[in-house]
């Protein structure tokens, strides 16, 4: 599955299943867009089986980025487990946004998303070019051994 | 939880709404209309039916509300009831609300027994049918939504055609009851999105779901507002609700305006957030609002506790201190503000209240654009309209999209935004959209404020000078 | 409680005053003037080391006040310091202030390291010279009193020549540490009894007390003034003290007008209280005081707790909130107060700072009733002045008793009060007097208003509108 | 010792030793005067020792009347029960005010009070002239009966 450096960099985005914010969607969209990025965007309210579709669809994506404000990351993201056991996911799936319900933070909660099958949490949207990148480069070394 | 039995017939919920013997939340706004107070509301719903009742006990004691919330939870909102149920059971602390429709209308009694004061369904379901019977068998006549404000903001794919239709069974039902005597209080979401959402916006889609409502058999229409952050901008915008009301509709109507404390990014320290809990209980007052609905200093985090809930509603009461007969707004900015956003209203709306089918003409509106909101959570609206914020801090647009606003309005709109006329600069517009959507963190200092834009930088006006 | 060695000598204080490298009261009073924001501060003391230690410590956590205060207990005001430490033995809980003199020195210096902020001392004594040597020597240079304003209402029978003298002692220790390169902020308190002070009262006595400190050696002077209750009034009184002090002092003085919220007989419910801590918040920034003195919703009942006293400074802080710029005060009304005020201050002092020994000039004054307090504690003063609340809830003098007020300032006075010319009739007169002492409370709703008394009824107003 | 019900009435006032509030002092005083009592009043910072000498100077006195705001009522009576056991002060003793420090009141402290010889305490002034007269029908009760 090598890439190009020159084929546009495909990354899919959504929000998940029961969550309507839709502001940091956006944002983070045009962001990486502004990055060169191409965009998959689902936009709001996306179950996990809408994600698999579009990774089906567009097998070159990096990674899949979900955000998740309104405290129920756990639940909407239940069926991730079965996504990424199944390979339905592939590719890694990036976290963000505010992970549970309250305002006081139980960390117990990221580990309970990584066991899902969440592979990276990220607090900053600005972080996401970084980290996709670092994978990027990562994804050639590994390519790169291989062909060695 | 038991398998619940249906609901009983409506003129067996208005026998018990009757028996019940409190105040109607409608009786509630006009009382203070009438005696220029604002009355006070807390969001509040959490997923376990004891934690709820806790919540309403604790809140009820330590605050006194002029009126108490059941605040549904995400899943319930969009109709998954079975996650919900399954959650009420297993993880309620899960849940962003109170599953509802999962613990079921004698656990509504239950709750609405509970508490004095009248209590309000808020959710945000585009299909909140069964939710309402749910909720009148609960006895509870206070009731959130319109088949646009409960749908653009809060799912992504239903037709606006749907909503729109399941609203006016909705509406329909409570013109029902007001026939058996029952007035349901209908709250109309202006707020939408909650973020930099222009005041004419708003307040034109407000205007269409009261002319459905009304049109349905709704009898009192709350009318809600987003504090945007600028005086003027938000007095003038509770100003033009009863004249609006008195243009657009019926004259039998009662109609209030409601003020929601800030609904945007809110600063996370706890004094600067106290201070904008508390402008904007002074905004309500100003404006003439009939009701507040108050936010926490624990907004920026996530959903509040109980304590800090009832802190918030305790601070928002002090606007309807005796002691501040002192306060005033810039009588001459806010009139023109008024002036300005009913001739936004005006444009927006009358286009569409022209055609005769006015449900389907806002179908047509919003896919052509001729209605739009910003950030916009579905896909049937465009979300072309692109606001910003003036030097001031009032909430202008930037790019009209499609909205038929009149050349005068479009170019008031720019000047204020202090804008040439080229295109804008879509990185610099990235930066200053997100420098405005955390207006007040940045005007307490809270982040370093997004490097400087490249376009028209602002000049004068509260965000400078902090 | 051990036996307590000698304060150190002033030089080892200083250095150890230095040593701590805090902000000195001072430097915060002058960060405060200069940047429009409001310095806040509790009173706050108990009985117990280690109990001072957690309220302490819990304000500054829960509340960030810009200074802190060690508030003293009763005994140790009156110099009945073994009383003070047999009950800071026994039981602490039974004194109503910190027992500064009895727990010593080196504990103050403890309670001094605890937290970031300056620590004032206030107290009521009216000879304070240990206290303020254990003060010093705790390394705290803020330091309330005066010899006047703690003689006339915290003691039955001390002469004024003591008091002055006394003070006049510390002052002049004030004058030395100010050699040694240490800055004691001197307050002085205005608010005398309290309750119905007129205004032109409270600055006359601090200007008297102000021109002895600064021939003293003072450099740096806080002067307190008593929130009334009218909002001009109240911002007049605290925009005359930069204006005395540029008439009356000599310039290398520094003067910080001082607000005291409200210190009359507080309302009794938690949300009326409330709202009269919030509105004396607002009028210290309209007033432009360098520094507010909250208190709390249990004011009615007894010493507050500290998550009380935390949330009395919490709700003041929210003056200082950068989105009440568009607060003000009708500035006509302000600028006739302010006329007024310095008009009548003129009258009481210059004839005593006309004398050649301002002190003794002082203590003849107020022997004649040329000088005078309403209420007063002691008997070194006659209270023949009579004040009561005007229609608009402002304080007035009904009878000035000796005072050498001129005619014209005295017709006013009556003319406000809506008085004819025949003399008081002192039933009716002890009813509104009681109903003026219970303004807030009534204002509030909270007791029945006392039987309609026999004089010219309050017409419009504030009052009449509660 | 007999009283004509035309002589004058006296009554002894003051605040407790401690004590410099001053306002409810000078009011309860005014008021009892309106209602024809002539007022001793001692004013504010009073100690046991002064009540003592004043009802020795005015063996007349109905009560002696104390306030006391500033909480530090039970330290500022300490001695009233010597002065009670030794006659120093014969007459009954009426306490009112804010009796002990802090906003939520323990009620054993009124029966501490009580127990240094107070013989009642009220809450408010107006109650004063009524409990005055009552006590003045009772003690002519009993001088009648020892009369006949
Ligand atoms: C605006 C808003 C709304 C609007 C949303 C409009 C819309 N459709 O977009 C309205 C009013 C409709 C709304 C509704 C609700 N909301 Co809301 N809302 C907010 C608010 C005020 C601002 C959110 C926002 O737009 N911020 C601006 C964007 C740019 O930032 P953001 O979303 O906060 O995201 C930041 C980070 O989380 C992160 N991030 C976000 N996504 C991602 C993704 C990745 C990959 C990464 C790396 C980072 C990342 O980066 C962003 C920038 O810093 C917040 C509170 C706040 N923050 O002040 C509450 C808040 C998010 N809402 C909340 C809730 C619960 C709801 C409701 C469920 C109602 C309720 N029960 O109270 C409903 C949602 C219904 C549903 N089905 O989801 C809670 C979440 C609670 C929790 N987690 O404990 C919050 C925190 C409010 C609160 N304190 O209770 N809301
Ligand atoms: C004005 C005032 C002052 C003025 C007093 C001026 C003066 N010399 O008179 C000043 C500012 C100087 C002052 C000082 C202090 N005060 Co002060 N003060 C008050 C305040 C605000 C009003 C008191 C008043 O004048 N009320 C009006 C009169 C008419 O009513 P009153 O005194 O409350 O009395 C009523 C009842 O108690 C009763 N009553 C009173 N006496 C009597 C007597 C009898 C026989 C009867 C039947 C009834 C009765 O009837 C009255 C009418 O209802 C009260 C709080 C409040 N109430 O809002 C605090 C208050 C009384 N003060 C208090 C304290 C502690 C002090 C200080 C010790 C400072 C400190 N540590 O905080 C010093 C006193 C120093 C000393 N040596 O005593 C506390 C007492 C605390 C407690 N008991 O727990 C109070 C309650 C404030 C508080 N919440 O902390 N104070």
């Amino acid at each position: 599955m090598q890439q190009h450096d020159a084929a546009p960099r495909v990354v899919i985005l959504g929000v998940t299943a029961s969550d309507a914010h839709a502001v940091a969607n956006h944002l983070i969209a045009h962001a990486l867009r502004g990055h060169g990025f191409t965009v998959v965007n689902l936009g709001t309210c996306t179950p996990v089986s809408e994600f698999a579709a579009a990774c089906a669809a567009h097998p070159a994506a990096e990674a899949v980025i979900i955000g998740s404000v309104n405290g129920h990351a756990l639940e909407d993201l239940r069926d991730l487990r079965d996504a990424k056991a199944t390979g339905a996911i592939g590719c890694p799936v990036i976290l963000g946004g505010n992970l549970s319900v309250g305002s006081t933070k139980d960390e117990g909660v990221h580990s309970r998303l990584y066991d899902l099958g969440v592979d990276r949490i990220l607090e900053d949207p600005a972080e996401l070019p970084g980290l996709l990148d670092e994978w990027r480069a990562r994804r050639s070394a590994v390519w790169s051994r291989a062909a060695s | 939880m038991t398998t619940e039995p249906a609901p009983p017939p409506l003129a067996e919920s208005v026998d018990y709404i009757r028996s019940l013997g409190k105040e109607s939340a409608a009786d509630v706004l006009r009382r203070a209309a009438a005696t220029g107070r604002v009355a006070v509301q807390p969001r509040c719903g959490v997923g376990g039916h004891d934690a709820m009742r806790a919540l309403l006990g604790t809140l009820a004691d330590q605050a006194r509300p002029d009126l108490l919330t059941i605040t549904i939870d995400s899943h319930t909102r969009l109709g998954h009831f079975a996650q919900a149920r399954r959650l009420a059971h297993l993880s309620p602390r899960e849940l962003n609300g109170y599953p509802l429709v999962a613990h079921g209308w004698r656990r509504g009694r239950e709750l609405n027994e509970l508490v004095g004061v009248p209590v309000q369904i808020r959710h945000g379901s585009p299909d909140a049918r069964l939710m309402f019977e749910v909720a009148v068998a609960s006895g509870i006549t206070s009731f959130e939504g319109g088949g646009i404000s409960y749908n653009l903001p809060y799912s992504k794919d239903v037709p606006l055609a749907d909503s729109l239709a399941a609203w006016a069974e909705v509406d329909r039902r409570c013109g029902e009851l007001a026939a058996l005597g029952v007035t349901v209080d209908r709250e109309l979401f202006g707020t939408l999105t909650a973020v930099l959402v222009p005041p004419s916006v708003s307040l034109a889609v407000s205007v269409l779901e009261g002319v459905l409502a009304a049109r349905a058999g709704v009898r009192c229409l709350s009318v809600a507002y987003p504090q945007g952050g600028h005086l003027a901008q938000d007095v003038a915008a509770l100003r033009a609700v009863p004249v609006l009301a008195r243009r657009y509709l019926p004259a039998g109507v009662e109609v209030h305006p409601v003020l929601h404390e800030f609904m945007g990014v809110f600063p996370r320290e706890r004094g600067n957030a106290e201070d904008l809990i508390l402008y904007g209980a002074l905004v309500a007052r100003l404006g003439g609002a009939s009701k507040l609905l108050t936010k926490t200093y624990q907004e920026a985090f996530g959903i509040p506790d109980a304590a800090a809930n009832a802190e918030g509603l305790r601070l928002a009461q002090r606007a309807n201190s005796p002691l501040l007969g002192f306060l005033a707004v810039d009588e001459g900015a806010a009139a023109e503000e008024l002036a300005w956003v009913l001739a936004e209203v005006a444009e927006l709306v009358e286009p569409v209240l022209a055609e005769r089918d006015t449900a389907g003409a806002v179908v047509r509106a919003f896919a052509a654009g001729r209605l739009d909101i910003p950030f916009s959570a579905s896909r049937h609206a465009r979300s072309e309209v692109i606001p910003r914020r003036d030097p001031t801090g009032a909430i202008r647009i930037l790019a009209p999209g499609r909205l038929p606003l009149s050349p005068e309005t479009v170019r008031r709109h720019r000047a204020q935004l202090r804008l040439g006329d080229g295109p804008p600069d879509l990185t610099a517009l990235h930066l200053e959209l997100t420098a405005d959507i955390n207006y007040f963190p940045l005007l307490f200092g809270e982040h370093r404020p997004a490097p400087a834009p490249r376009a028209a930088a602002p000049e004068a006006g509260v965000r400078a000078s902090a």
